[in-house]
């Protein structure tokens, strides 16, 4: 079954919302409004974009809407703020004499069910000093964490995702 | 900046002797990708941007890729 | 003894080398070639990068020849790794977690375009074909690494390289005819200074290069990649 | 200082050039000898970069109207090293095929083993 999903052609809306993502980012590439630059721009997406759609496809993005995208700046923003707050603590930890660390590894599940919503969860997870996500297995995300609070998952659960899980609920709803 | 580049050049003549020295290829490779890495700065700070990123992308990536696909095709420790 | 021979060699290599690079000044213009090139460029070849004014304007055919250097080294290396009648495929490999795949899909494009954005804008900015193609085959690394198993299109490698490489040489014979009539005469109008379309012909032998190299280079990695029996 | 100033990329260049040639000559394992070749590469590539540089210059690109051809460093060297690069990637890619052709015909990547090969 699998195969012949592969070789359906790709829908319409993954090719728009490939080809706003690829034409954006041309823009911030370039930095210039200069109509040569934005008609090879469009013309690079476009072909880029066709091509590659079906695979993009399989990623489950949900429809493009301005208010998701607003929902993924206040995300971000709230990442932003998680990570001040993390290296702040680690630096504590790190220059205090007595080093109050206590490493280990727990599992962590999640509710998020779209493979890029999960991954934008792991790659916030990593990028947050203190946690570590080492590998996804269905929805249970292996986690090493500096200072254990707690070996129980649905604990574990609320301290490390918690505080992503909700905003990235609301931009793949 | 002349201590900063002095520091960068003894980093990188410091990754090659790690590269002479190590037993194990696949540490040799990486030190031979930092050598190559720090180059690619230095070549930058020599004026010379085209040539910076044909080191760092071809230099550092590419050709580390290559040994380290070689090195599982072969063996990883020299005897 | 073996060691010994060669750390004499080194010592009277090293003496040598040193002695004469004491004699070369540092950060003073040696080159008239240089100041011509620096000079001129703009006028002649309508690019902004000296650099690769001189790559493929006034070193263009030697840049073909790299170009076929590359190719024959490809070629080369398909060539020792082949075995007769040998069964292709990859064995020992474990399929990627879920990071790496994702992540490869949703960034598979957007490495392509920054390719694509290095290869076109080497009249402008630094960077060029060369460096471009490097990076359209590390997104091709990426996918390797993401699903082990997967083979690149091989038909569409080498159309894609036969293509770029006709493109080359097609343009440099169209310059026999055209204006100056020399071999990768600049035939195309040069353009404003400092926009996209500009610098005639050198965008578009440079977009041939970046897809050549690329490809190549893509092709180089799977071929090394494929387990023979 | 001012010898630092004026000799410090050259040290780094001739030190990767004497590194790698040392490899080349003391190492038997071949994938060691074809990393000593690239790091000799990068020294000469080096090198040649630094021979081009001119105090207080600026890369040779007009990407904004106020810049002067004076102050420039020589494109001449730069462009034979992008082309060094590719090159060099290009020989690395055939040299390791060679080596791990070798390595399945001896089941071995050091030279001594090979009889036929030692000198």
């Amino acid at each position: 079954m699998t195969e012949k999903v592969g070789r359906t052609a790709p829908r319409a809306r993954d090719i728009i919302h490939l080809l706003l993502v690829l034409f954006i980012t041309w823009l911030m590439l370039t930095s210039s409004l200069h109509w040569q630059e934005v008609t090879m721009g469009a013309f690079l997406s476009l072909v880029l974009a066709l091509f590659l759609a079906r695979s993009y496809g399989r990623l489950g993005l949900p429809p493009l809407s301005l208010i998701r995208v607003w929902r993924l700046g206040v995300y971000f923003l709230v990442l932003f703020a998680e990570i001040v707050k993390a290296n702040i603590d680690v630096a504590y930890r790190v220059l205090h004499p007595r080093l109050p660390i206590n490493p280990g590894i727990v599992v962590i599940t999640t509710e998020l069910s779209q493979d890029v919503a999960k991954v934008l969860l792991a790659n916030s997870i990593t990028l947050t000093p203190g946690t570590f996500t080492l590998d996804i297995q269905g929805d249970k995300l292996l986690i090493h964490w500096i200072n254990v609070k707690s070996e129980d998952t649905a604990e574990a659960t609320r301290l490390i995702a918690g505080r992503f899980e909700k905003h990235l609920k609301a931009v793949f709803a | 900046m002349i201590i900063i580049v002095s520091l960068l050049v003894l980093a990188m003549l410091v990754a090659a002797v790690a590269a002479l020295i190590y037993r194990d290829l696949l540490s040799a490779v990486i030190a031979s990708c930092l050598v190559s890495l720090l180059a690619s700065i230095l070549f930058f700070f020599l004026q010379a941007p085209d040539v910076a990123m044909a080191e760092a992308s071809i230099g550092a990536a590419l050709v580390t890729a290559i040994f380290v696909i070689a090195i599982r095709r072969t063996k990883r420790y020299e005897e | 003894m073996r060691a010994t021979v060669g750390l004499i060699l080194l010592a009277v290599i090293g003496v040598g080398v040193g002695i004469s690079l004491l004699a070369i000044p540092f950060g003073a213009p040696k080159t008239e070639i240089g100041d011509y090139y620096i000079e001129n460029a703009r006028e002649d070849t309508g690019a902004t990068n000296v650099v690769t004014s001189v790559v493929v304007g006034y070193r263009a055919f030697d840049t073909l020849g790299e170009v076929t250097v590359l190719f024959v080294a490809a070629l080369g290396l398909g060539a020792v790794l082949a075995t007769a009648g040998g069964k292709r495929g990859r064995s020992g490999v474990e399929p990627a977690s879920l990071i790496l795949s994702a992540g490869n899909i949703f960034l598979f494009p957007l490495i392509l375009l920054f390719g694509a954005y290095i290869f076109t804008h080497g009249h402008l900015t630094p960077g060029g074909g060369f460096q471009g193609g490097a990076v359209i085959a590390s997104a091709f690394l990426l996918v390797y690494l993401s699903s082990p198993g997967k083979r690149i299109n091989e038909s569409g490698a080498t159309l894609t390289e036969s293509v770029s490489g006709l493109v080359f040489v097609a343009i440099g014979l169209l310059g026999l005819t055209y204006g100056t009539h020399y071999f990768l005469a600049n035939f195309l109008p040069k353009g404003t200074l400092n926009t996209l379309f500009s610098a005639g012909i050198i965008p578009v032998i440079y977009c041939a290069i970046g897809l050549k190299v690329g490809s190549e280079l893509a092709g180089v990695v799977d071929n090394l990649m494929e387990e023979t029996e | 200082m001012s010898f630092l100033h004026d000799y410090v990329y050259y040290i780094g260049a001739f030190g990767l050039v004497a590194i790698g040639l040392l490899i080349i000559l003391v190492k038997r394992n071949l994938i060691k000898l074809i990393i000593g070749l690239s790091i000799l590469d990068t020294g000469v590539n080096m090198f040649l970069i630094s021979v081009g540089y001119i105090n207080r210059g600026t890369a040779p690109i007009f990407s904004r109207p106020g810049l002067e051809p004076d102050g420039m460093v020589d494109p001449v060297p730069q462009a034979l090293v992008l082309t060094a690069i590719v090159i060099g990637v290009a020989i690395l890619a055939l040299a390791l095929a060679l080596a791990v052709r070798f390595y399945k015909s001896y089941g071995t990547l050091d030279l001594r083993k090979a009889k036929e090969l030692r000198w």
